[in-house]
């Protein structure tokens, strides 16, 4: 039986950008053997009885020879904002991988990753599991406060960094710099985007014919496929984004295109 | 070593936990996470005559000590359930309840002679659905209409009754009395209570469908009150007490108040191998304090 | 700045903050630990016809994210009341509510009377409690029993009449309906939800009354809820929300589901000045998203 | 206006005995002023927002010059198991000092103080308030493990210790000693007395005409008065333990003579 239940100890969880926190974990063989990009965890929040339900946070990066599992959130209600005063030493009750993930086909050699905001973290795992491919990310940030791992992308993709008020590199939305890139170089073989909502509402305008993969949130209570209330309507039909997702294809999620 | 076994209706349980309907899918999901086989019991996802979409998302929101869930009754309709999960999940060695809902009374009944056949054990009527026929009004919350439904249900069905009451009503020992009129042979409470939240920053309900169901350890003291009063009512009926059970101790609170066994809901969201943990944890208490059959625990609550 | 006043009935209350009652006393327990004149109001434990008892100790429990209570209506009853504490603090500089509680509608009668000429501004007529002539049962949970006391009370009071709405019923809108058919000039609701706590060690009741009353953050989505539903009733009345409120957020979902002013009960229990505190943090919510008056809060919930 | 609301640093929580605790608090002038031995601290579980309920623990010692508060507790439940995890330098929020304390008139020389287990620790306070009179303590612990403080008593009072087993001094009840000490030496002017229910029943039965006051508990909300719900029959009415006790008159306390 393939064990997803765990209590792993916080290695670190550091401030990394305006409210970005990341996180690093120990993980277990197991879960190495398993894991694939866009797959997430979901976190008991310590501590605190009065929070019944997890919190799914993408996997950010795994290293697999220190064994670490990262995670990059922001803290934005009450269970992040406890889970940023969790110390290195901590012990986290942890259920991963859960998720379909981003599947790669060994012909999709030309990859662009497009994040929006905290839908970067997830991205930068890909480079983990599929070192061998041609990356270009088209990278969002609200402002130069909010950009955590830019440089990081840098190390292995081609880099377009945006911020919405133009205070890093380039001001404006990188759904719009992804345009005039497929007008310049012409489409990739796959498009793997995370990011809010609005966000993937421009880039269905975009992405036309081109193999697109979106990873979505929802809000969650098992995680595990039980209580079916992390649905999304996919092809007309109401998806478990924890089981059948997060990771759909663009062109199947309904309210993209209504 | 005490005794864990329980009698329900003719059915024998291993031990007193059973998961709750709605909240452990169609428990193949949970064979990774759990033994099932150490179950006492797995209530399926409620089961509709038609294949229901279910609710909009957002379909749940976390409160103080509880959630609200909005899900809608999702399932693929009783026929596509037999002809594909049931043949995976029917030799899963546990007691396994079928839980039933309809928008009127037909419906029940369709889904009740699809399964008659099956290896299910045991029908749950989940009586929390509004009624179609009778302008919506909730089948649960009206004594007549509650006690019709079980008895046309009762009429037709080959499997011990277990009906479900909705803790949505003034007088659950009435509603119990008119479920045991109707010919039901169990009756398993609560179901969850309806609730809303509200982001105040936005201004909108967190579920899209405005109000939700209310359940986990914020529920729990009105569920053993009602648990209590319906033991009280001394129907003669077995009882399947739940609401925020998440511990061993919290499973014996609701035998002493008169359950004979128990559901465990909410505390699968949480941890997906709760209900066998709390299996493990009821049968170190019962140890513990030298208990020679887990059902002498029913109803030993000492008043004076 | 926002605007902070709000009328209830004629009354002008400086903020919506209103404590409720039973878990302020009679108020000059707090002079020490916050500043009374901050308060919008101020509901005082319930009074009645003659001093009473209350229930035996145990009287409360903790549960997860509530508290039960069994309290009973200790009280001197209204005669002493009158001649002793009152005189102490008639002078607070707030809006000043009597909570009036009864076993029969004479008992009411008499309570709202020798109230009527002194400077209390607002009356609350507490219908949680079993009426002693009709067989013991809630005079708030029956429509009938409930429109006939509040007739009969609204008769003789020289007050606005608030009706406190117990939530134990099925059907919260019908009640609302009865209250404000007999007269009620505004509705209070929820008053607490019966529940019960068990030691699961010595199998007995934690509440020597073995049930009680459950308050507190546990039981907020079952108020929002209830508020919500009186609300869209469109009874014409205003409407005082609580259950649960801890903090300024939460007194804005209350308004924003449809009460005109909150009270703040179990809050208080585990901070002797939180219902100053939740005022200020409802004025600083209200300034911070530009809100003319706080009143523009109330209904506005958004369901597209 | 007194405040006896505070936010206070603690200095200090050890285990002393077999799970009993000592917690060093912070205090401020105005505690000081006002404390009287036997009021207790109304203590808010830090961090566990679905325990509503504050914890009343007896102040069992000031020490006027460090300006501390020490508290000696069982952790038997949920809030104290909580509260023994607390760590120096943590902030509590404390209500205290709260109800009314034993009084010692200015002739009452003779002093016996009776304790059983926790009950033990509010009684170490007289001293640090009345110095100057002559004590004699009989102290009650289940075994050797649990005792504590006795060392404390035998610094300013004639003191007896009993165990129920017999593992540390005298094998017994301590309301055994006073009994015999009674007959011995004659009644003192007071008994001032603190522990659990079945101890103040023995009590009652010995101490006759003496001016005996004992420290009761019961559950409690508010602690401030505004509740009602901790009370006790005194005197056929149900009084406010936290507000009108939890100091009474032995001779009123109506549970202790049916
Ligand atoms: C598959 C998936 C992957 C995610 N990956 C990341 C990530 O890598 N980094 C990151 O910062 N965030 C991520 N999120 C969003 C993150 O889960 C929410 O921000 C978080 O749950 C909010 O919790 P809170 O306690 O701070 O907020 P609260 O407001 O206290 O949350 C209350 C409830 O709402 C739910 N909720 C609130 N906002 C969201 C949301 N946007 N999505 C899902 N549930 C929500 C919470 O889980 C909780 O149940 C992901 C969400 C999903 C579904
Ligand atoms: C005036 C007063 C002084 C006290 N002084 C001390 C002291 O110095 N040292 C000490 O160890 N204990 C003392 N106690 C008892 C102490 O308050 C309880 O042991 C404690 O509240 C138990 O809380 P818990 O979270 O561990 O137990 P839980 O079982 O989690 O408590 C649940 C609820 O029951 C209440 N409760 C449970 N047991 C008691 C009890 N015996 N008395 C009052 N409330 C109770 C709790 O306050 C809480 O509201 C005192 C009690 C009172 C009333
Ligand atoms: C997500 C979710 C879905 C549920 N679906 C059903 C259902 O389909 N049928 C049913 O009878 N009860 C359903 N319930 C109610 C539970 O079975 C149970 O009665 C309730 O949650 C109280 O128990 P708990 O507090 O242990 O969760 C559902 C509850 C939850 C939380
Ligand atoms: C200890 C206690 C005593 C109460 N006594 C009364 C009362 O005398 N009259 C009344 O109408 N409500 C009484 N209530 C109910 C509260 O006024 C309020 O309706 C309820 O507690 C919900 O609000 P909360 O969650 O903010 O406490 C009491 C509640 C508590 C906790
Ligand atoms: S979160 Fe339960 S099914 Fe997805
Ligand atoms: S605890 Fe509230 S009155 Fe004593």
């Amino acid at each position: 039986m393939i064990k997803k239940h765990f209590t792993e100890k916080v290695l670190a969880n550091e401030l990394i950008a305006q409210n970005t926190y990341l996180m690093r974990l120990t993980c277990t063989e197991d879960f190495l053997r398993i894991y694939r990009p866009g797959q997430f965890a979901h976190i008991e929040i310590p501590h605190a009885k009065d929070l019944l339900l997890r919190r799914p946070i993408s996997i950010n990066y795994v290293d697999f020879e220190k064994k670490e599992v990262h995670l990059a959130y922001n803290a934005v209600g009450k269970g992040t904002r406890l889970l940023s005063l969790v110390r290195a030493g901590d012990m986290l009750d942890v259920l991963m991988p859960l998720g379909n993930g981003f599947q790669l086909a060994g012909d999709m050699k030309r990859v662009w990753l497009v994040g929006g905001g905290i839908g970067i973290a997830p991205l930068k795992s890909l480079y983990c599991k599929y070192p061998d491919r041609e990356y270009t990310a088209f990278l969002g940030y609200r402002s130069r406060e909010c950009v955590y791992e830019a440089h990081d992308f840098e190390l292995f993709a081609k880099t377009h960094i945006t911020t919405d008020d133009g205070s890093y590199c380039i001001r404006g939305f990188c759904t719009d710099v992804l345009r005039a890139e497929l007008e310049e170089s012409g489409p990739p073989d796959v498009i793997l985007a995370c990011g809010p909502h609005v966000f993937f509402k421009s880039l269905a305008k975009v992405v036309g014919e081109i193999p697109t993969f979106v990873s979505l949130e929802q809000h969650m209570g098992c995680g595990t496929g039980g209580c079916a209330t992390c649905v999304c309507k996919v092809g007309g039909q109401y998806k478990k984004v924890c089981l059948q997702g997060p990771v759909f294809n663009i062109r199947e999620v309904d309210s993209l295109y209504d | 070593m005490t005794d864990m076994r329980v009698n329900i209706a003719g059915v024998e349980l291993k031990n007193p936990i059973v998961t709750a309907s709605g909240t452990f899918g169609f428990a193949e999901e949970y064979a990774l996470y759990t033994d099932l086989s150490r179950l006492g019991g797995i209530a399926l996802k409620a089961l509709t005559r038609e294949p229901r979409l279910g609710n909009p998302p957002v379909r749940i929101a976390e409160t103080a000590s509880g959630v609200l869930n909005s899900v809608g009754l999702q399932n693929p309709g009783v026929d596509e359930f037999l002809r594909t999960t049931w043949l995976r999940i029917k030799e899963i060695d546990t007691v396994k309840i079928a839980n039933i809902a309809g928008a009127c009374v037909e419906d029940y009944i369709y889904v009740a002679e699809r399964l008659n056949d099956t290896g299910i054990d045991l029908f749950e009527v989940n009586v929390s659905c509004p009624n179609v026929k009778h302008g919506g009004v909730n089948f649960g919350t009206d004594e007549k209409t509650l006690r019709g439904v079980v008895e046309e249900v009762k009429k037709v069905s080959k499997k011990p009754l277990i009906v479900k009451l909705t803790p949505n009503v003034t007088h659950i020992a009435d509603m119990a009395k008119a479920a045991a009129d109707g010919g039901a042979d169990v009756l398993s409470l609560i179901n969850t209570i309806t609730g809303m939240a509200i982001n105040a920053v936005t201004r909108k309900p967190v579920l899209a469908n405005v109000t939700g169901g209310l359940s986990g350890p914020a529920v729990k003291p009105v569920a053993l009150r009602m648990v209590w009063e319906v033991y009280r009512a001394n129907l003669g009926l077995p009882i399947i007490g739940m609401g925020g059970i998440m511990t061993g101790e919290d499973a014996a609170e609701f035998m002493i108040a008169g359950a004979d066994a128990v559901m465990v809901g909410t505390a699968t969201m949480r941890n997906p191998s709760a209900a066998k943990e709390i299996g493990f944890e009821l049968e170190q208490f019962a140890d513990k304090i030298g208990l020679e059959r887990i059902g002498d625990l029913t109803g030993s609550l000492n008043i004076e």
